[in-house]
C-alpha cells in the first residue's frame, strides 16, 4: 500500500505488471504493456522474458522503448531475429506464455476490434490502423492480458469488427475454431479487473480498483455488466511499484509511440 | 549485379507508373527518401504494399501516387491516424485508394512465400477474424496429412522492393544490422529491388546481427546518408521523434499538405527529410 | 528453462525407449558424443532422424538403437557407404531398421515446419522422382491462388532434439557460430531439447553470424569439450578426417564394430571421441 | 594447349571448370565440382559466386574445402545462413544459375540415380547415399552440369531409381512437371561432352576428349549413343590450368570428403 496519490492509469499499469510471473515470456506492445513490462521486470519479475515483434527476443531495455522497433530493444536482446520469424518460430507454435492487446473496442467475450468503426468497411466511420499482430497473438500466445479503459463507447455490445478472437461467441468457440492458447484471461481496467467466467466465459467484474465503484463500471459497460458475489478491492501501488513506475516513464520525453 | 546510382536515377529506372512497389523498414531503416523520389517524379497507380504503412506512405497517397494500399497495421505510431490515408480510403482524395488488409503474421509469410519462390503459404492466423470476410487473399487449406484446414495467403511478389540499409560495399553488398524487419524478403521477393544506404564503403565489416544481402539479388544501390529519416539508423542516427508528432497537424488538413508537399519535396532536389 | 546437466544424466532424463530423437549438425557440430550415450546407455527402438546420417548415426544403427531411420543422405562423407546402415536394411542386423526417405529441401521443410508449429510444409519438390512412391510423407497440394500443384511434407516434431554448440551462459542461453546448419529448427521443433556445449562461460559475447538460443527455449544443455570430433567445433577444433577414413573397415565388419562398440563405447565413461 | 601429360580427371575437371562462366552463381557439391569451380574463379571466372548447400553464399575458399561444411566456406563467406533458407530462398525461386550433379547412373534424359542400385528399393543390391540436394538442384538451377565417368554401368538404358530430373522422358517432360530450370546442359565425362539434341533432348556426343575415340564413347554408353556429325576435340588443359588445378589439389591432403 502506497501513502502516495496514484492515477488510474498507474493503477492499470501496475495491476498489468503484476499479473506477469517471473520467467515468463511476454510479448509486448509500446505504450501500457511495454511499461507494466519493463516495471515488472524491475520488481518481482527480473526474469521476464520480453519479446517485441519488431524481432527482440529477450530485450532488456534500460529505459523505455520508444517504439516497438527502437534501437535500446536490439542492442539489449539475447537475438534479434527476423519479423517471419518471430511470427512462424516464436509465436505461432504457443512458445510465448503472455501477450498483451488493448483495442478500440471490446465485447463480453473479449474479442476485439481494432480496424473500423461505424459505418461499413469499406466506409466507416472511424478508420483504425487494422489487426497488426493482435488476431496470431490472441490465437497463440499461452495467455492473454487485456488492457483498455472502460467506458461504454469501447465496451460495447457488439464489435463492429472482429479484428482478434478472445472466446468468439463464448465457451467452447475457442476449441471448436482451434485457437490454441488460452485467450484472455484478464481485461485490466481504470475501474477494476474483469475475469472471464468459468462457466460461460463471459467477463465479469472481479476486482475494484481502489476508489471506483461497482455502478461506475456497470455505467462503463455497454452491456449489463455481471458482478462476481465476492468483489475485493485490488491492493493500490506499493510505493516501490510507484516509484519504479515513474522513474520508467521519465526515461523517456516526448511521450510513448508505437 | 547491383549497380550504384543517384537514388533520383534509380527510382527513374526501376519504378513505373502501376507497379507493385514495397518499401519496408520495421520502425527502423524506413526508406523514406526513396518514398520522396517517387512523389518527385510523379508515379501514379501504384500498389504500395507495406506492412506498417506510416507516414512516408500517408505522404506518398496524399501526392495521389498510389490507386492501392497492401497493409497490416496503418498509424502514425504513437500520434494517432494518417489522415491523408483517410482522406483517400474515405473521400477519394486526391485519388480512390482501394486496400487489403492481413495482420502482420499474414503479410510476414506472403512476403516470405514470395522470397521463396512459392504461390502461397500458409499460417495459423485468421482464425474467427472478419479479416477474411472482406480480404479476398485469405483462403482455407487443409493439411493432406492431418486434415486440419490452416489459412493460406498468396505470395506478395512486388515488381519493385525498396528497403534502406546502413552499408554496402562499392560492389553493392548490403549489410544492415539492428532490426531488420522483413527486409531481406522484401528484396528476394521482388523482381527488382533498390537498396538505399547510409554509405557506401570499400569493404564490409561483418557484425553480429548483421543481414547481409550479395550484390548478385539485389538490382541497384543509392548512397543517401540520412535516408531513413524520420525513422532511425542504427549505428547512424536516432528516431525523430517530434518528426511523427509535427506530422499529424499537416496530415489533418489538404492544405497544409499541399503546401508541405510544395515546399519539402516538389521544389526539392531532395528532401530535408 | 535451460537446466545445467552432466551429459549422462540428460540423455538418462531426456532419451526414452521408443522415442523420436533428432541429432543435427551440418557437417560442423555434430552431437557424436551425445550419441555415443545414448548407445552406452542402451536405448532400443528409437526413430533416428537426420538429414546427413553419418557416422555418428551408423554407430547407433549398429549398436541396435534404432527401429527406423528419416533422412536424406546416409553416408560415410568423402569415404563411402555407412555399412551399418546397410547391414541393418539389407538383413536386419542387429535389428531390422525401416526407412523415411527425402531429399534435403523436404527435410529442412519438414523441421521448419516443426519449429513453426505447422502440420506440413510445402515446397517445389520431388517432382518426377521416385522419392513419393516410395515414401508415404510426400503428397501432392493445390495452391488455392493459383491452381497450382506443389509437394506437402509433414512437420518433423522430434520427441527429443539434440545439437552441439560452441558455448553456453550459465543461465543456460546457447551461442553456436559458423556452419549452423538446421540446429535451431531442430532445437524449436522439438518436444524436448539437449544442447552439448564445447563451454559454458558467464557471458555471451554476440559473434557475426551468431546463433543464438535462449535458456527458455532449451531443456537442457551439457558441458561436454570435444563433444562434436571427429566432427569440428568452429573456433574450437578442426575436423578429423582421418577418423572417417579409419571408420570405413570397423564399419564393414560386424566383429571389428562389436570390438569398437566394447572398447570405445561400452567399457569407458566417455568416449574418446 | 599444354605441353605436359594431363589425367582424364584434369580433363574433367577443366571442361567442368570453363563452363562456368564469370559472375555466375553455382551451387558446389564437394569433389570435382568444387575444385572444377575454385579453378574457374582462380583463372577465368574470379567475380563466379560459390553457394554450398551447407548455408554459405559467396564463399572465397583459399583452399579447397574437405567438406561441404568445412569452416573455411564459412570464414569467407559474403553470408551464411540456415540450411532451410539456402534452399527456400535461394534454390527454389530460380536464383542460382548452375547447379552441379553426379551420380551413380544416369540415362540418355539426364534423368540420374544416386538411391538404390539392383533388387528393389526395400532391399537394393547397392545402397547409395539418397537424394541429398540434388532433385531440388535438378529442378530449380537455371542450368545443370552434369560430371560422370563414361561406362556402361553408369550410362544406362534405364535407372533403377529416378533421384533428379533431366528431360524425364524427352523434350518438353520438364515443362509437363512444371520443372522451372532449363535442365542439364551438359554431361561432362572423361571421354567428352554430351549435349541435348535441341529436338529430343537425348544426351548426344559433341565434343571429344583428347585422345579419347568415338568407338571408346559408344562402348562406354548404355545406350545406342548419338553423335554430332560435327565433332571437335575439346582443347587439352593450358598449362595454367594444368598448373592451379594441381596448386589447389595440393591444399587437401588426406582426400576430398563430402
Amino acid at each position: 500500500m502506497t501513502s502516495q496519490e496514484f492515477t488510474s492509469d498507474e493503477m492499470m499499469t501496475v495491476a498489468a505488471a503484476r499479473s506477469l510471473r517471473d520467467g515468463a515470456a511476454c510479448f509486448v506492445g509500446i505504450g501500457l504493456p511495454s511499461t507494466a513490462a519493463n516495471l515488472a521486470r524491475r520488481t518481482h519479475a527480473p526474469n521476464l522474458v520480453l519479446i517485441y515483434e519488431s524481432g527482440t527476443l529477450g530485450a532488456k531495455p534500460d529505459r523505455l522503448p520508444l517504439s516497438i522497433g527502437d534501437g535500446v530493444l536490439a542492442d539489449t536482446a539475447d537475438s534479434v531475429i527476423s519479423v517471419p520469424e518471430i511470427f512462424n518460430y516464436w509465436l505461432q507454435p504457443g512458445r510465448i506464455d503472455i501477450g498483451f492487446l488493448g483495442g478500440a473496442q471490446v465485447d463480453r467475450f473479449g474479442n476485439i476490434n481494432t480496424t473500423v468503426i461505424g459505418g461499413y468497411y469499406a466506409n466507416p466511420k472511424v478508420r483504425l490502423p487494422g489487426a497488426g499482430g493482435a488476431p496470431e497473438i490472441a490465437a497463440s500466445c499461452r495467455e492473454v492480458l487485456i488492457v483498455m479503459r472502460m467506458s461504454s463507447r469501447s465496451f460495447v455490445e457488439k464489435l463492429d469488427f472482429v479484428t482478434s478472437v478472445g472466446y468468439g461467441s463464448g465457451n467452447g468457440d475457442r476449441e471448436r475454431l482451434g485457437l490454441r492458447g488460452r485467450g484472455p484471461v484478464k481485461i485490466i481496467t481504470d475501474l477494476g479487473v474483469l475475469e472471464p467466467d468459468p462457466e460461460t466465459s463471459e467477463f465479469t467484474l472481479t476486482r475494484l480498483n481502489p476508489g471506483a465503484t461497482v455502478e461506475q463500471a456497470r455505467e462503463a459497460a455497454g452491456w449489463p455488466l455481471k458482478v462476481a458475489a465476492d468483489l475485493p478491492v485490488q491492493d493500490a501501488p506499493t510505493d516501490t511499484e510507484l516509484t519504479v513506475l515513474r522513474e520508467l516513464k521519465a526515461t523517456i520525453d516526448n511521450g510513448e509511440t508505437k | 549485379m547491383a549497380r550504384i546510382l543517384q537514388l533520383d536515377e534509380a527510382i527513374a529506372k526501376l519504378v513505373n507508373d502501376g507497379d507493385t512497389v514495397a518499401l519496408e523498414g520495421f520502425t527502423h531503416l524506413i526508406p523514406v527518401a526513396a518514398g520522396h523520389e517517387i512523389i518527385r517524379q510523379g508515379r501514379r497507380d501504384l500498389t504500395l504494399v507495406r506492412m506498417t504503412p506510416d507516414i512516408v506512405y500517408d505522404q506518398m497517397i496524399g501526392a495521389g501516387c498510389a490507386r492501392k494500399l497492401v497493409f497490416s497495421w496503418g498509424g502514425n505510431p504513437g500520434v494517432g491516424s494518417l489522415h491523408r490515408f483517410r482522406d483517400a480510403i474515405q473521400n477519394g482524395w486526391p485519388v480512390p485508394l482501394e486496400i487489403e488488409e492481413h495482420s502482420h503474421a499474414g503479410m510476414a509469410n506472403r512476403y516470405a512465400a514470395g522470397a521463396a519462390g512459392l504461390p502461397f503459404a500458409v499460417l495459423r492466423g485468421y482464425v474467427g477474424t472478419d479479416l477474411p470476410e472482406h480480404t479476398g487473399t485469405i483462403k482455407p487449406i487443409e493439411c493432406p496429412f492431418t486434415g486440419e484446414t490452416l489459412a493460406a495467403v498468396p505470395a506478395v511478389n512486388p515488381d519493385v522492393g525498396i528497403i534502406h540499409a546502413q552499408q554496402a560495399d562499392r560492389q553493392g553488398n548490403v549489410q544492415m544490422w539492428g532490426i531488420t524487419g522483413v527486409q531481406k524478403e522484401t528484396v528476394l521477393a521482388s523482381a527488382r529491388s533498390l537498396v538505399t544506404v547510409e554509405e557506401v564503403v570499400d569493404e564490409l565489416t561483418p557484425r553480429p546481427g548483421a543481414v547481409v544481402l550479395p550484390r548478385w539479388a539485389v538490382t541497384a544501390v543509392a548512397e543517401v546518408p540520412g535516408g531513413a529519416r524520420p525513422s532511425y539508423a542504427q549505428g547512424y542516427y536516432e528516431r525523430d521523434n517530434s518528426y511523427y508528432q509535427q506530422w499529424d497537424p499537416i496530415s489533418r488538413d489538404r492544405e497544409k499538405f499541399e503546401q508541405w508537399l510544395a515546399s519539402e519535396i516538389r521544389t526539392t532536389e531532395r528532401s530535408a527529410r
